[in-house]
């Protein structure tokens, strides 16, 4: 009874926009399907929230396999935003993701132009189903073509994001995530862009761009030559620009990269993260999500944090 | 189809020489769900080393006892600290996971056709097939580049198959590819393709050569194919293969969810 | 005898400005001291050339400790640029370092602002040991003040790239070596800024900026917070930066970040490296470089790859 | 300080309970050239996981014939990894590195002071002092948090030196630090504190108040340090500790080069 009573007084719920999440753990877009695959593996309750893979308007074929290769202590992925598009997603996958009574984050991208982008926002503010909106302008497998010369992503030009995010904000009441792109000079300029222009949180970060090449067959590891690189490998860089961020901006971060384990998503928290999102480590152990709301809750127990907004204030550091 | 997420302990990990290696568990829900076909994703690593899983299909099992056999080849860092792996460690793996071969009708001939460490889910096949009650011809086909890479062909023996070798280099069986072995057998008299399904598994150019042989002779079948996989649980979509559906349009389908087994005649094979 | 023959097809020198490299293989800076510490594990002569540690024009103390932690697969870094100073580097270091037949690349950086990058450079223009000169205009560990506002490093803005390589070009005629950041947009437009400016060559990556915090102590492992992630983690997002660089501009590329063996080092050649810089590897190895050097000399009798730039023509790739 | 690169083969590695362990090679030149306080960086890894070499101490070392032994404690992933290393395997080793202890003047009493693993490096000094031909007093007092933390208190006797021992929870020999067993031990009626010299090893605040103890006293002494350790050789700059020199100017010194040993008024205590 002790420890109920102490268990209670540990508030673990975070809010994003009207959304409460009722964990700090969602997971990242793109690393668990459309949620059924996990099923079998926990109870997905226990997440905050269950963000889906990127949809796009029209159904996407994706980029030529191999898509995915090993790196050392991460991944190449060039999956290419393979997806059934908005339609076929709203009557096959959505059914079963609302069914758990998690918060439902649909991350979205455009092929083209915003407009896209609207159109997508558009049939989701109609859908109840749907408890927020991220905006994938981050994805390093797809080219877009308004952002300024130079820059190939959204994510990379901070007038660019202010623009779509915008227009998104205009036809949606929906909590908005901006996803992010660690492929910049300045993650702080556009996340402070993304606030500007009224989004509710910022997710970060998307992977990094990479390549391998195996030596003896000559050939780049994965068919689209370039992929983005996820997994451990990157998560010092996932946490700087995650503590880069949240000392600049007062919409919620959510972080992710590299996240394998409780202790690496608590780095995350103590940045200045307000939930984490697990990406690559739901393919190393499938249960992982589960594990680190566990592990979140003991450690908030143990040094006596009584709820996750005070993780980051517990942060010692010198300057 | 239910997959778990289990520790186990390692019964044993025998080296069968020649970089081969036998290891086996106890896991009575995977192996009471597990079908022919499957597959594991095995935690080969120590820590995050290497990082991802590793793909490895069901070569034996027994639904009665919990005992899973896998085979593997010692490949890179994975396979390699696998093989190190003592009896009694703890292994964390997930499985039985994807779809599994379709099952014969009643009476109908098998076809087993294997290229090098392919046979290793055929021999699941295998003895579940032996272990049907009514009786039919099962012919186990297996190729390597030589002779000691030839695979099990005695325990495929031992679980009632007649078995027919071929080896690249002539050292052992028909000199030549399997898949022209496999072509030889279907003309030889007596045989009548249809009677028969084909199961194949091996590397791609030579499920390649299986699935033109049988669309030759018109023989159904089925191969496991191989791709990289991360997740190994349909999350990722990182696995794909391209295939032709039947009104011949293109798609990618995921070997690690979709297959790994597939008719014969769906890998757009030209593409791959 | 028939080896002989064929060993003298293989040209394994290459060339960046005046200077000839025997190898293309050389150190990168920082991370192989001043070359004493390492003659003991291998004869430096087979290495096509060795970069010093970064040199300022004072005596610097560099930052606070703890200065490197281990990340997966990778470690950071922020030793802050501790090195004796010009004066003391050219009369205690580098008779040691000028005794091995091997060219010297210098590494420079400036603690302030451009004037100091040249007075570097004109006192080693006058210095007949060093045969180039490498502008460490990247170091994540120091803030410049020259860049435009949310850059902290020159070699984030392509404009002070140019400036200072210009600047640096006019006083010196010793091949010029400039090394870039990974922590940028759109690296090939740096690479095209010192290129133009009248670079030799350029040398990618540094490090990548990263953080990392002990969960149990909620501390950051380095004490200077932030600092620079090295080894084979970064080696995708490297090999890509490479592939980019070295189809757009046309001087020599100096390829490296996690090169840990005979394999990772070609990925760089084959992405289109005129020669490799062995790094953090030399701490996993300290006869790694040695071993690379063999290595590649035998992938490319092997292979058939008369000299090193065929090695780049070798790769196999569709589009 | 010529240091050797190596690939060595395992001879045992002894599981000595409580999370320790002794591991034992033969290499005659790294063995020739090791003197007391010298370290070594050990690949405890399988691939790229951990990353770097681990420092360890030459815990002992025969010139004779080369053996040398390694005294260590789990505290994570390398070091668990080293400890499953079997009796034959390869070891890479790189060594011996740093500077070691000067010895002592002959004649002069020495005071060994470790706290908790602290012993190992001083084990290899213990030996050196008790194989000299001029005998000397040889004080080992060492000190843990706990009796089962206490660290090879025996091999200190049998190997000449008179051991006093004190836990932080008094479980065994007097209660609390070591550097307060120090402290009475060097008002002990009879010890002329200037007649001795101080080596001590352990964690960072033990020695901070044996420097501030021997201080007191006037007694000359040396402490082996611990710091992160990349490189191991001098090369990286990342294993630096603040000094303050005799001028009281501020400066950082690397612990592999110009250390693992200070004299103990070296370190700016304050400062780390
Ligand atoms: C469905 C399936 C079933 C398999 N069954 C068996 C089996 O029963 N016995 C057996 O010996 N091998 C089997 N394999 C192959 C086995 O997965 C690889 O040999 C193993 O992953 C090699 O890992 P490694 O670290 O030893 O070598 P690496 O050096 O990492 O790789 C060697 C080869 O294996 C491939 N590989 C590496 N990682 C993966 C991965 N995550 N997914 C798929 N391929 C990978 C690489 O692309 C490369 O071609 C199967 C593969 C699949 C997809
Ligand atoms: C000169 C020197 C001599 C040492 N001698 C011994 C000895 O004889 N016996 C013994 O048991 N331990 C000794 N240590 C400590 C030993 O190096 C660490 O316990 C070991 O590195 C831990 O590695 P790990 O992977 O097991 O644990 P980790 O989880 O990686 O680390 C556990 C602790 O060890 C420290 N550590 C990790 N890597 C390094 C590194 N590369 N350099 C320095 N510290 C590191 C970490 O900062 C942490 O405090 C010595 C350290 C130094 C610097
Ligand atoms: C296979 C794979 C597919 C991904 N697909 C998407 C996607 O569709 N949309 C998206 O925003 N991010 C996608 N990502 C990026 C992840 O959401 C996440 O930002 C990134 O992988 C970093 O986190 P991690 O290191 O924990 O994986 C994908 C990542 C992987 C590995
Ligand atoms: C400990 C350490 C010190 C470094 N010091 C310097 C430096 O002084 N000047 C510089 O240009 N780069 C410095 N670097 C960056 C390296 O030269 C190299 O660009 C980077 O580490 C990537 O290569 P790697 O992954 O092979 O280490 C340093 C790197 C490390 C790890
Ligand atoms: S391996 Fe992830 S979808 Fe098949
Ligand atoms: S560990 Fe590299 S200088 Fe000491």
């Amino acid at each position: 009874m002790g420890e109920d009573v102490v268990m209670s007084r540990i508030r673990t719920e975070v809010r994003i926009g009207r959304m409460v999440l009722r964990t700090p753990v969602t997971v990242a877009s793109g690393t668990f399907g459309y949620a059924s695959e996990f099923s079998g593996f926990f109870d997905l309750r226990v997440l905050g929230a269950v963000t889906t893979k990127t949809v796009t308007l029209r159904p996407r074929k994706g980029n030529v396999p191999p898509r995915t290769c090993e790196t050392p202590a991460g991944m190449l992925n060039s999956v290419g935003l393979e997806n059934p598009g908005i339609e076929v997603f709203l009557k096959e996958k959505m059914p079963f993701l609302a069914g758990h009574k998690v918060p439902v984050i649909v991350s979205i991208a455009s092929e083209s132009d915003n407009r896209e982008f609207i159109e997508l926002a558009r049939r989701l503010d109609h859908c109840r189903e749907a408890a927020a909106i991220e905006l994938n302008i981050s994805c390093p497998n797809i080219r877009h073509t308004t952002a300024r010369p130079g820059t190939a992503l959204i994510a990379q030009d901070a007038g660019a994001t202010y623009r779509l995010v915008r227009a998104v904000r205009a036809v949606t009441k929906k909590p908005i995530i901006t996803k992010l792109s660690p492929n910049v000079t300045d993650i702080v300029s556009i996340a402070a862009a993304a606030e500007e222009a009224g989004s509710d949180a910022v997710a970060l970060i998307n992977t990094i761009t990479g390549m391998s090449i195996d030596a003896s067959s000559r050939k780049p590891r994965i068919g689209a030559v370039i992929g983005g690189l996820s997994g451990p490998a990157i998560r010092p860089v996932a946490v700087r620009m995650v503590w880069e961020v949240s000392r600049k901006v007062s919409i919620p971060v959510i972080g992710m990269g590299g996240i394998c384990d409780t202790d690496s998503a608590l780095e995350f928290l103590l940045a200045g993260a307000s939930a984490v999102a697990v990406g690559t480590g739901n393919f190393l152990k499938p249960s992982l999500a589960d594990e680190i709301v566990k592990g979140i809750r003991e450690y908030m127990r143990a040094n006596r944090f009584g709820s996750v907004s005070m993780l980051r204030k517990g942060m010692k550091y010198a300057r | 189809m239910k997959a778990f997420e289990k520790r186990v302990r390692i019964i044993s990990n025998r080296d069968l020489k020649h970089g081969r290696f036998i290891l086996s568990f106890r896991d009575k829900q995977i192996a009471g769900a597990a079908s022919p076909g499957q597959f594991l994703m095995v935690k080969a690593s120590s820590g995050l080393f290497p990082l991802l899983r590793r793909p490895f299909s069901i070569h034996n099992c027994s639904g009665k006892n919990g005992r899973i056999d896998v085979l593997y080849e010692v490949k890179g860092p994975g396979s390699r600290l696998l093989s190190q792996y003592p009896p009694g460690r703890v292994l964390e793996v997930v499985g039985p996971l994807g779809n599994g071969f379709s099952l014969p009708e009643k009476g109908r001939g098998v076809i087993l056709v294997a290229g090098g460490m392919g046979a290793a889910p055929l021999f699941f096949l295998a003895s579940r097939l032996a272990a049907e009650r009514s009786k039919r011809r099962v012919y186990a086909l297996l190729g390597a580049c030589g002779k000691n890479r030839l695979c099990r062909p005695a325990e495929f023996s031992a679980a009632g198959c007649s078995v027919k070798l071929s080896t690249d280099d002539g050292s052992c069986g028909s000199a030549g590819y399997v898949s022209g072995l496999l072509d030889s057998f279907l003309n030889s008299p007596g045989i009548i393709p249809s009677a028969y399904v084909i199961y194949a598994c091996g590397p791609r150019p030579m499920l390649q050569a299986t699935a033109f042989v049988a669309g030759k002779f018109g023989v159904q079948g089925y191969c496991s194919l191989e791709a990289h996989m991360a997740c190994g649980i349909g999350a990722c979509m990182g696995c794909v293969i391209p295939v032709r559906s039947e009104e011949g349009r293109e798609a990618y389908k995921r070997v690690c969810q979709d297959g790994p087994v597939f008719p014969l005649q769906e890998p757009d094979w030209g593409k791959m």
